[in-house]
């Protein structure tokens, strides 16, 4: 089914699958989520990284952090909870260890990151635009705000706007802002991030869940709740994207439960610009080159020539 | 490292709760090495959803069902029936599709300098010392104490001793071989070669228990780890265990998927690794 | 494993399933959640109802309502959506047609309610009070407001108390506040619900999510959204009711994925009081007698006298 | 009524896409009247999540596999493969577990004044007619008109002959039996036989046209009807469908599962039934 040593023209007879987003020109929509796919080299035996869409890497902060202790992870029906803590490197040691690789890769890379302080957002955002080789930033916004009493930056469009506004004054790079879905209305939250100054959103990050042991009592997880991801939370994340493509001029990224090429259609006919692809990578290594396969197959079917035309095409 | 789509070629009983499967996987055998594992799924079914964690328990060849066709090469895994996935597992027939990505993780070194080698495992971690008694075997003479509570949890001892390895049973109850931990077997044969070396996989508190006998002793160990993985391939960060010299300020995890399962004993934090302290704040992904 | 016609008086030698909630005393902490039981009739045939804890009906309205078009129905992985909108015999039907029925089952009858309006609610509520044979009223606060712009009372604290406040005034059967999922932080409404006269907490109702037909591209559901429960959404409806249980006094029942004896334990554990079965009674009409015997047989296993002891014991 | 877990005895594809799947189903035969269904779900695997419904084709008994056992009752459905469940199904092999509930809904009537019956089935919609067409034989002769589109739609036209129903065949585009739509038979058959009982099972524009005729000619016409079903039971509301004189105001729903499959034509508001429209609010439950 996947064939990754075809050659990149061989594609040009077929559907054109180009998606444009933020400013970037991507020859699919398809792209890893965020935590899901290390810093790209992990999954670089399983595919030619160079047919991906874009490569999106692991959520990045100032100095390394060393997350949440273990277990960190717990399986539910249809879906996965996490509570890895945002362990990562930080930004000198990805610079220095990871990003030799990914400037060889043929596709461009999305750093995600975030801080714990509106302070340290601005400063990685800042050093992230100086980084060779970065196509884009994606702001994670799922944060607790440690110096104002813990409340989730994306759970308060002042909030959320505060830290893109200040992010924005210092990023030249293309900024997409990644939504959580764990608030009541998330159109008031995107139209707060587009008014001030992103370029793109993403939804969805995890919905907050939590499993139990019932014969130690104890939480599944040992930082007690985690994030919900997984086809499980794929028709919550498609009604997200449906309401955000529809309340904000700005590209919408779709991401949450995407597995197979048909999943990722139903996103972009509900308003996605572009999909990413999370929790399915854990179970297939090669599930973005399927889903890619897979829209082109769709094309053909469907004598779509190019895939663009059927972003937000749902009939409601 | 691959991912491949293939067939089931037997999946049996062995001991109560115990099943043996082997899975057609051309190519596999002259890649895996001893200690490496697999991540499995049954094709088709959506549950569960991730991937299981096996050790290679062994591969070899089946004759072709007719003459002229090329041998069937297997992968063998030996599992234990604990919870959902292993459920389903066992509910699976030859025929049946599963999915096998590996092997993955870092196996055994064995490029040892003496020439005593000591496998000490329990339960269900005698399945990777399975290979490595096998490689070990080619060079040196080996040993294998097996622990457990009780005999019912005592497995594979004709298995290894047909290999040509001498074992050593122990009982915490005394109800099959020595009475008492694997570890008093453990000591007296160190004090009768204390330049051995120890390969060890099982429950933490007798890798524990074997880590201090070996420190105090300076024998070099190598130990298996087990974790919750859902990629098995560094990717998740679900699976990590803290490296020597880990603090907050200088985190220094190690994957248990990639750069284990199998450690060396020092590259570990034996201290966390007992009290899998918290050391981050409470955030999600 | 089931067995119906077991004597009352067989289970006094094990443990004692028994829960209070909100002056109930009821046999054991199972009942149905509103709208997968229908009247309680529907599933008479598979099991002795008189073995739950409780039965609660679907939501009633002042007058009958037709609901919305077909499909209303929706398969996801782990869950399902549903746009029934609701459809209901009303009131008086109810009390003609259904009560006569319900009056004779051995447990008692929680009449779940709803209204377009807080005057609709006050109604209902008071119709309800004087019902012969209903045990208490569970109010459906995750309807829209169709006079204030069509805002969710349930994810307004201030709409959500003046709802609950009052009905609160016209009934004086116990009060069972039902919270909508889809809100930030669901200890603010909780609590709300608490200060405006609830007796308990029942939480969750549905998420709301999408499904998307890729060769039409038209919604599967004639609705557009739906409400996603079932197994899926476990995860998130355990963590609400934790939060919850934590946050206000009063007693919570769990409701959102429960299968099984052990997903109900989960639940129990995690501080919920009772717990209601929904989507499971598709997957399994008699899923909810099951669960019982399973609760049962782990109270015998891990010699738990008292299931009630149990409640909120999470070690975290 | 009653849901019992069971074992499948056979599940054998008998047309491209098409398998019949046999299922023991002790003292079903008794209960089961033509025209009602099943809802079916393999055990073990959670998925897919809910059950799916499906017509009983028939009910019999295999021989025991051993003598003096008592024989096997069985039910069987004869399923097209269209999505995930059907998929799945098409997987199972004799021996594994479903579940199923049933015999659900209300089938056909079959006291009729009339000595003429006409059954009116295309593609999956002739699995209800073959039940019935054995009971109506027992005291009317029985016309079956089979429609499709073209000749691979056409399915069972021998099964049915087998039992001694009269078959009539037409297709769309002529490839087999007539050209033109079923109508057109059922047409000419009636002003034969103006006082006949018709009996219909298929897909929606069938069905409407099917009951044009009918209704202009006053001829009694029963039909089944498919739905998503979530409950089987008239529970869930899901599968509803508008009944006569059905309004905002005095809604008169029916649930397909339980006062159908099988509705008399007069019963459904069938104008409503074409347009299907949204008339409640766009609330969820
Ligand atoms: C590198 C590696 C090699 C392994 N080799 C083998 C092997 O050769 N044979 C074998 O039988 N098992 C082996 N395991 C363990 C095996 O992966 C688990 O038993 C299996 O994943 C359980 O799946 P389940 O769905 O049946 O259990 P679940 O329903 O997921 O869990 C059931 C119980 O098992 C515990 N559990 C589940 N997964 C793990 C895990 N990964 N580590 C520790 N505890 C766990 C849970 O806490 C729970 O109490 C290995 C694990 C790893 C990481
Ligand atoms: C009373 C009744 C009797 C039936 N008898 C039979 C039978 O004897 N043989 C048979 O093959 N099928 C029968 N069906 C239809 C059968 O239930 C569906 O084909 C099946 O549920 C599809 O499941 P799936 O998971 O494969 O498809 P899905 O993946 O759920 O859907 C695939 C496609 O089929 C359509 N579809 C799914 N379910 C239904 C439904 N209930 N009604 C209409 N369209 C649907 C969907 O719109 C979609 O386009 C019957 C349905 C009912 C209500
Ligand atoms: C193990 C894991 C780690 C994650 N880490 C991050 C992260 O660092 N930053 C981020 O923005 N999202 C993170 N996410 C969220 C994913 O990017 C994605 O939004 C979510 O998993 C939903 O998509 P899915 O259902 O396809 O997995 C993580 C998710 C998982 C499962
Ligand atoms: C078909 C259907 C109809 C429902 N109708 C109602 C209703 O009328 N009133 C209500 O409060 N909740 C209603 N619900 C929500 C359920 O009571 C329950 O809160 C939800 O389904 C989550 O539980 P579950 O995952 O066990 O199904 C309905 C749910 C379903 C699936
Ligand atoms: S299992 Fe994902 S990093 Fe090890
Ligand atoms: S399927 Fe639930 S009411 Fe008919």
């Amino acid at each position: 089914m996947t064939n990754p040593s075809l050659p990149e023209n061989a594609m040009e007879a077929g559907p054109d699958l180009s998606v444009s987003l933020a400013g970037l020109q991507l020859k699919n929509p398809v792209m890893p989520a965020s935590g899901t796919f290390g810093y790209g080299e992990e999954y670089s035996p399983y595919m030619d990284l160079g047919r991906l869409g874009a490569v999106v890497t692991k959520g990045l902060s100032l100095r390394p952090k060393a997350g949440n202790r273990t277990p960190r992870i717990a399986e539910t029906h249809g879906g996965m909870l996490n509570a890895i803590g945002l362990q990562n490197v930080g930004l000198e040691a990805f610079c220095q260890e990871k990003m030799p690789f990914l400037r060889q890769i043929a596709t461009p890379v999305i750093v995600n990151f975030f801080g714990n302080s509106q302070e340290e957002y601005v400063e990685v955002a800042r050093q992230i635009d100086q980084i060779d080789g970065v196509a884009a930033a994606e702001l994670n916004i799922s944060c607790p705000n440690v110096k104002h009493g813990g409340i989730v930056f994306g759970t308060d469009p002042a909030a959320a706007a505060a830290v893109v506004g200040g992010v924005r004054e210092v990023l030249n790079k293309p900024l997409i802002v990644k939504l959580t879905p764990n608030v009541t209305d998330i159109t008031v939250i995107a139209r707060a991030v587009e008014d001030a100054g992103a370029d793109a959103i993403c939804c969805i990050n995890t919905l907050t869940g939590m499993a139990v042991d019932i014969h130690s009592r104890r939480p599944q997880l040992a930082n007690g709740t985690g994030g919900l991801s997984g086809p499980a939370v794929k028709p919550i994340a498609l009604r997200m994207v449906y309401q955000v493509a529809r309340a904000v001029k700005l590209p919408v990224i779709g991401v949450g439960g995407i597995v197979t090429a048909e999943d990722a259609l139903e996103f972009l006919i509900a308003g996605a610009s572009a999909v990413q692809v999370g929790t399915a990578n854990f179970l297939d290594p090669a599930a973005m080159i399927a889903i890619i396969d897979g829209l082109d197959r769709f094309c053909r079917q469907e004598q779509i020539a190019k895939l663009a035309d059927l972003i937000g095409t749902l009939r409601c | 490292m691959t991912n491949i789509k293939t067939t089931i070629l037997a999946n049996q009983e062995v001991a109560p709760g115990y099943y043996r499967m082997k899975i057609l996987a051309p190519e596999f055998e002259r890649r895996v090495r001893p200690g490496q594992f697999v991540m499995l799924r049954a094709l088709g079914f959506g549950e569960p959803l991730l991937r299981r964690p096996f050790g290679v328990f062994q591969t070899g060849r089946l004759q072709a069902d007719c003459d002229g066709l090329p041998e069937k090469e297997f992968l063998e895994i030996l599992y234990k029936v604990v919870g959902r996935g292993t459920a389903l597992m066992r509910d699976l027939h030859e025929g049946d599709r599963v999915e096998v990505l590996g092997p993955l993780g870092r196996g055994f070194e064995t490029a040892s300098n003496s020439g005593q080698q000591i496998l000490v495992g329990g339960g269900i971690g005698l399945v990777p010392l399975y290979m490595l008694a096998g490689e070990l075997l080619r060079q040196y003479p080996v040993r294998l104490l097996i622990g457990g509570r009780s005999r019912e949890d005592i497995l594979m001892v004709t298995e290894f001793e047909r290999l040509g390895v001498e074992t050593y049973v122990s009982t915490d109850d005394g109800t099959l071989g020595d009475a008492g931990p694997v570890t008093q077997v453990l000591e007296r044969k160190l004090t009768r070669f204390p330049d051995a070396a120890v390969y060890a996989c099982g429950p933490m508190p007798m890798l524990e228990a074997v880590n201090a006998i070996c420190a105090s002793r300076r024998v070099a160990l190598q130990v298996s780890l087990e974790a919750f993985m859902a990629c098995g391939v560094g990717a998740c960060l679900g699976c990590v265990v803290k490296g020597a010299g880990h603090s907050k300020e200088d985190p220094r995890y190690l994957c248990t998927c990639k750069e284990g399962p199998v450690f060396r004993a020092e590259e570990l934090d034996w201290e966390l690794l007992a009290r899998r302290v918290n050391e981050g704040g409470r955030d999600h992904d």
